[in-house]
């Protein structure tokens, strides 16, 4: 019995011991993490929406709470010369095989889309997954704020077979555009307007 | 963060422990201790090769006594020491067993094909079961070289593998690598408990010893001068090589393959070489017994199969005693058999040889008068071997037979074997063809009587050693074949005076396969005798096992009066009482009742150490006939050496002094040279075997 | 169950774990000399990798995910697997001893078995549900299986042929991983 | 001195893994598409293995036997969290393109085995030497084999351009099947430059070179 408490407190101990220094390590590095974590993921996504910006936009994010909910928002800026051309920010829908991530950018000067890409998504290789592809992503490019699938009546022409995933990604891009309308004021006044 | 990252590892941690902790506790399977302590001291890497699941499944195998502290073959000597330490086991009395080796025909053995695969044996075994025409043969492509883990393993020059035995550790891993079994792993005791098996490669002379001497290895040995070697060879198989040198019949050399060349080998004489060697240094080689198991055996009867189980029994570490009903050991080897065949001294350095591995002996007790099975049996005895010989004398069964003067041939013999030569006259008649017959009359005109040996069939039935009836004629026995005696003659006194005997013809054979003897009527004849010894047909005394008063035994005879044994085995009815030897067979040759000494040994071990006596359905029960050639080919002729004699003329006839002499270096080296080094099937050509393909064994291909 | 069947194919074929994922590689090489031994190590595999990648999702679900400590997942997971294991061989050895004499001698093998831990985590980072989790990991376990008995059944039959001193043994034995992963590659083109 | 050396420079050839010592293959073919995959993982494997050894090494003497393995696999895998974070915060793109096998290197036999074999019995320098230099030959080994399959399978090498213009990329190299015969045939090459070493400085050739699973002893457990 003696020998099996020995065990037990050695190795609660070690555990205990390691945790506090993880969790250490971690706090120290959780800023730095997520930097990386949009340079890498979000990064590149953003480089697809936007265009003609001389800033980074990772760096110069900024987080607004959207009106009326307590949720908070990541933008990304685009500018040049210090002045903004546009915006980008992620959003979230449930589609088939878990969360697909887009990153929606939006021209200030135009009113319109700039672009979508899409950030993660765990769709159906080969079938949901052609959502991510240029031919899907593409039709986007400088759309009209007013998005929506040709099935619904819309101009979006979805995946054939993957109606969900198609659906999912047209309704995160709804749902950024409903978000970017609520906080763009916010928006021109963190950032001078080039427009 | 810090917290929680705390609280949820130190949890876990805590968890896992005590759950394992608990488990353990609960979920503990009552197991020794010592599986745990052997198995932290074996290296733990699960390597397979003890032939045990794991170092934990040999851990139990040690810690149930399946295995000796050895279990380990990689872990080596400090390991084996560490796990004895743990199990309190003595590892140096562990018996070391090497890899070993069968088959001795590599190149020379014959090809059906011309094999051009992927050089691995068990590829070419894979093809119409390898190119070697013996069925059991080396294939030679060295697949146990290259599984050998511990380099132990060459391929000779001869492209058979050689075992370094330093090297070895008996790991088994080419014993399963080979697919035709050539290896085996095999200790001292596996050796000897070892029944010959129609796969082993077994040249005919070995097959046809009753004994299974590994002939064709101790005759290399010789050759190679190597001759304590060959002693040990010998001494697997029979411990009485100084006897067989000097009286064994070698039914070996009937089926010499040089037979078909020229003569057989004269391989009783190189045995009687390499005997005479150790003796004439007196070197008593060391003979190499068992771990000590304690367990007693009697043996009753203290002749050649008697001293031969002892010798086994006690080579396999159990503690035999044998019982001996007469003043000294050695049976009909020394009341039998004369002086100048076999010298007293020459036998009792043998049996003091075999005494010496510590053998208990009791002299002077007959079973059934001074001690019987049962009391045997209270003194702590766990198992009987009945070696008690064929001493009762058939009779002639005819008229005046109680005359005075009238004597058996074993009580002749025995008589003079104590000491006490009965007084014979001048006039001997000796009826009977076997060998008591010769020796009785051999010994009768050593005694300076004038000698007649009466036989009711012709010289060619004698059942004796033609050189014993060579022998015989040489010293002036006189024959007359075709005879039976139908009346003693006695004067008032009631003494033989003659011997009345009829002439018989041979008529048609009997079961025995000989022509049996008809009486031709009228033919009766007498012929004057002082004695007459008959000598016909030993029994086994059977009055031993009765016990008086009673008209039953619990042992089995035979409808020939012997005890009924199981031929394999040679259990008698009486589960823990063996029997062999003339007792079983009746009258036979000594190195029969040597292997059948070995053979009960073997059964007795069984049956003391796991209970039951295993029997391979393979075992060798008569000559493998692929093996019996017709004719030899690719060999020279050489003359067999001459049998060397001692003496001649007066001192022959007058004294008892050996007769056959021993081989000296040359002819020794000579008469080995001429030996063909048969396997199961191949032997030594004068000619080299390129390009001899066979389609069918034995048989060339034109 | 179209999905379930996909999920089957994919992972015993198509993405099978030691030919395509790259896990598993040492017991993969060191157990594939026999098949008996092949057959023993991959049911080992598969019952253990099936346990521990469910264990492992409610550790996720209930413990990491609610507390934030989505970071230390390799540590519990390994901790959690380790003590799994031992505790199912203690059970095994007690509860099924001829289960425990077939199987038992390998579990300890499998503690720092890649594919268990990898199969754990991938069915972490793919987000799966717990149905799926099982199907997933059990599916995994059987290709692994599928893989080792293949190659021992062909390294039984190389053992005997004539390969280059050189190559004999463990580089022979990866060359013909290399190339079964080659004819697995073929399967690619099923989903 | 000349005991940490030898110590340091078994890792550097005679036990070089996993030429040497057949151990830690996932990833050795997983990571190696690149030599610069090769080498991140490398060096987080050095640093693993170092600071595994150190910490084994001084805890030796308080763990029980008993949970002798899980405080080994608690400690490795403490390390391998550190390594992922600090990844994560520096070397993102690398912590991608290894994936799954970051979180991995705590199954790695080479950790375990040179816990239970060598640090869990001698004093802190020379484990920490021992796990250096076993580091450091796993990481040249990886960068090489990396290097190799990156010059045949893309025709650069650490990213840089090295093959010939019209030279067109062998992609099996860099897919699973390349990994596994590239590995065989230097593990054969291996051998025929051991036993010719052995040959020319008059030694017994041996047959096979250790490469059977035995020196990790961790399988055991």
């Amino acid at each position: 019995m003696k020998e099996g408490l020995k065990m037990i407190a050695v190795l609660t101990l070690i555990c205990g011991m390691f945790s506090v220094t993880l969790a250490g390590l971690k706090e120290a590095t959780e800023s730095r993490i997520e930097e990386q974590v949009l340079t890498y993921v979000q990064g590149p996504a953003i480089n697809q929406v936007l265009s003609g910006f001389d800033n980074s936009p990772v760096t110069d994010r900024m987080k607004f709470t959207v009106h009326g909910t307590e949720e908070r928002v990541t933008v990304f800026p685009a500018l040049k010369e210090g002045l903004l051309l546009g915006v980008a920010l992620e959003t979230f829908t449930k589609g088939h095989g878990g969360e697909v991530g887009v990153m929606v950018g939006f021209n200030l000067s135009g009113e319109n889309l700039s672009g979508i890409a899409i950030t993660t998504m765990k769709e159906t290789p080969g079938i949901g997954a052609r959502i991510a592809g240029h031919g899907f992503t593409s039709q986007f490019k400088d759309h009209s704020m007013d998005v929506e699938l040709t099935s619904k009546g819309g101009s979006i022409e979805g995946i054939a077979g993957a109606t969900t995933s198609s659906t999912a990604s047209v309704e995160a891009v709804k749902q950024a555009v409903s978000i970017f309308q609520k906080i763009k004021p916010q928006i021109t006044q963190a950032w001078p307007g080039g427009s | 963060m810090i917290l929680n990252s705390l609280l949820v590892l130190m949890g876990l941690g805590f968890t896992a422990a005590t759950i394992l902790a608990v488990a353990s506790k609960i979920l503990h399977v009552k197991e020794d201790p010592r599986i745990a302590q052997v198995e932290d001291v074996l290296p733990g890497v699960n390597c397979g090769g003890c032939g045990y699941a794991g170092c934990n499944g040999a851990a139990n195998a040690v810690v149930e006594g399946k295995s000796g502290a050895n279990v380990c073959v990689i872990g080596g000597i400090e390991t084996a020491q560490a796990v004895g330490a743990v199990m309190g086991l003595e590892v140096l009395d562990m018996e070391l067993e090497l890899a070993f080796r069968d088959c001795t025909g590599g190149q020379r053995a014959e090809e059906l094909f011309n094999y051009e695969g992927a050089g691995n044996c068990r590829a070419q075994a894979l093809l119409y079961g390898g190119a070697k025409t013996c069925p059991e043969g080396c294939l030679g492509l060295g697949t146990c070289e290259a599984v050998c883990p511990f380099d132990a393993i060459h391929m000779g020059p001869e492209g058979l593998p050689v075992v370094d035995p330093l090297a070895c550790r008996a790991c088994r891993k080419c014993v399963e690598a080979c697919p035709r079994g050539v290896l085996s792993i095999v200790s001292m005791s596996a050796k000897l408990l070892h029944l010959e098996e129609v796969n082993d490669c077994l040249a005919p002379c070995q097959q046809k010893c009753p004994a299974n001497i590994n002939i064709p290895r101790y005759i290399e040995a010789a050759k190679n001068g190597d001759y304590a070697g060959a002693v040990n060879i010998i001494r697997e198989r029979n411990p009485l090589l100084l006897v067989c040198g000097r009286v064994c019949p070698r039914p070996c050399e009937l089926d010499c393959r040089r037979t078909h060349v020229d003569e057989a080998v004269g391989i009783n004489m190189i045995k009687r070489f390499v005997a005479d060697w150790e003796m004439n240094n007196n070197l008593r080689l060391h003979i190499p017994c068992a771990k000590e198991t304690g367990r007693k055996i009697a043996v009753i009867g203290g002749g050649p199969a008697g001293l031969s189980c002892a010798n086994f029994l006690r080579r396999l570490g159990h503690s035999p005693t044998i019982i001996e009903a007469m003043p000294e050991l050695g049976g009909q080897l020394r009341y039998g058999i004369p002086e100048y065949r076999l010298p007293k001294k020459d036998l009792a350095w043998e049996i003091q040889g075999i005494l010496d591995l510590g053998i208990d002996v009791r002299l002077n007790q007959k079973l059934g008068t001074n001690f019987t099975i049962n009391d045997l049996e209270e003194e702590g005895f766990e198992a009987f071997f009945m070696g008690i010989g064929a001493w009762a004398s058939g009779t002639m069964r005819i008229d005046g037979e109680k005359a005075q003067g009238v004597i058996s041939g074993t009580e002749f013999l025995t008589g003079i074997g104590l000491g006490q030569p009965p007084n014979i006259g001048d006039n001997v008649i000796v009826v009977g063809g076997g060998n008591t017959a010769i020796d009785a009359a051999r010994t009768s005109i050593r005694l300076g009587c004038d000698v007649t040996l009466l036989y009711r069939r012709t010289r060619a039935e004698m059942p004796a050693n033609i050189e014993e009836i060579e022998g015989a004629a040489d010293e002036g026995v006189k024959f007359i074949f075709l005879s039976a005696p139908t009346k003693v003659i006695m004067d008032d006194k009631g003494k033989a005076t003659h011997l009345e005997c009829i002439s018989m013809e041979l008529g048609e054979p009997d079961d025995s396969g000989r022509r049996r003897p008809v009486p031709i009527e009228g033919t009766e004849e007498r012929y004057p005798a002082d004695t007459i010894i008959s000598a016909i047909g030993q029994k086994p005394q059977l009055s031993c096992f009765y016990t008086e008063g009673e008209e039953q035994c619990n042992i089995d005879f035979t409808r020939w009066r012997t005890i009924d044994a199981h031929p394999q085995t040679l259990q008698t009815s009486i589960p823990m009482v063996f029997a062999g030897g003339d007792a079983v067979s009746g009258p036979d040759s000594v190195i029969s009742a040597v292997g059948a000494g070995r053979i009960a040994a073997r059964s007795i071990h069984y049956l003391l150490t796991i209970g039951k006596i295993p029997l391979a359905d393979n075992t060798l029960r008569r000559l493998i006939p692929y093996t019996l050639f017709k004719d030899v080919d690719g060999c020279k002729n050489k003359t067999r050496t001459p049998m060397p004699h001692n003496c001649s003329g007066d001192d022959r006839i007058s004294t008892f002094k050996e007769i056959e002499g021993c081989l000296t270096e040359e002819e020794l080296q000579h008469e080995t040279s001429r030996c063909l080094r048969c396997g199961l099937i191949c032997y030594d050509r004068d000619i080299p075997l390129e390009n001899v393909f066979t389609n069918r064994v034995g048989e060339k291909v034109e | 169950m179209k999905e379930y069947f996909l999920l089957f194919i994919s992972a015993i074929f198509v993405n099978n774990i030691v030919l395509a994922q790259y896990l598993g590689n040492c017991p993969f090489i060191g157990t594939s000399k026999k098949i008996s031994v092949a057959i023993g190590m991959g049911s080992a595999v598969v019952f253990v990798a099936t346990m521990s990648a469910s264990i492992t999702w409610a550790v996720q679900e209930y413990l990491l995910d609610p507390m934030g400590l989505q970071y230390l997942q390799t540590l519990t997971f390994i901790l959690v697997i380790a003590s799994l294991v031992q505790f199912v061989e203690m059970f095994l050895k007690k509860a099924v001893p001829p289960l425990y004499k077939s199987l038992g001698i390998f579990l300890p093998l499998i503690t720092t078995n890649c594919a268990v831990m990898g199969i754990a985590i991938i069915c972490q980072r793919e987000e799966f549900s717990f149905i799926k989790t099982v199907a997933f990991s059990f599916a995994c376990g059987m290709g692994f299986m599928l893989a080792l008995i293949v190659l021992s059944a062909i390294r039984e039959r190389i053992e005997v042929s004539r390969t280059p001193k050189s190559m004999k043994g463990t580089p022979i034995a990866l060359i013909m991983a290399g190339l079964m992963s080659l004819a697995f590659f073929a399967f690619k083109g099923m989903i | 001195m000349s005991k940490l050396w030898k110590e340091f420079s078994k890792g550097l050839w005679k036990d070089l893994p996993p030429f040497k010592v057949v151990l830690g293959l996932c990833p050795v073919l997983a990571v190696t598409k690149t030599a610069d995959n090769g080498f991140g993982m490398g060096l987080a494997v050095i640093f693993v293995l170092t600071m595994s050894n150190v910490l084994v090494s001084i805890f030796r003497k308080i763990i029980p036997p008993k949970v002798r393995i899980a405080c080994f696999i608690v400690i490795a895998a403490s390390l391998v969290v550190s390594v992922e974070l600090l990844m994560q915060a520096f070397a993102y793109p690398l912590y991608q393109q290894l994936g799954i096998f970051v979180p991995l290197i705590v199954v790695n036999c080479i950790i375990l085995g040179r816990a239970e074999a060598f640090a869990s019995k001698n004093p802190i320098l020379l484990s920490a030497v021992d796990g250096l230099g076993m580091g450091i030959g796993f990481t040249i080994s990886l960068t090489l084999l990396g290097g190799i399959r990156e010059l045949f399978g893309y025709g650069t090498l650490f990213g840089t351009r090295i093959m010939p213009e019209h030279y067109k990329p062998f992609s099996f190299m860099v897919e699973a099947p390349g990994a596994f015969v590239c590995l065989g045939l230097m593990l054969s090459a291996m051998n025929i430059f051991t036993s010719w070493q052995a040959r020319r400085k008059g030694q017994a050739v041996l047959d096979n070179p250790g490469h059977e699973c035995r020196s990790c002893g961790i399988c055991s457990r």
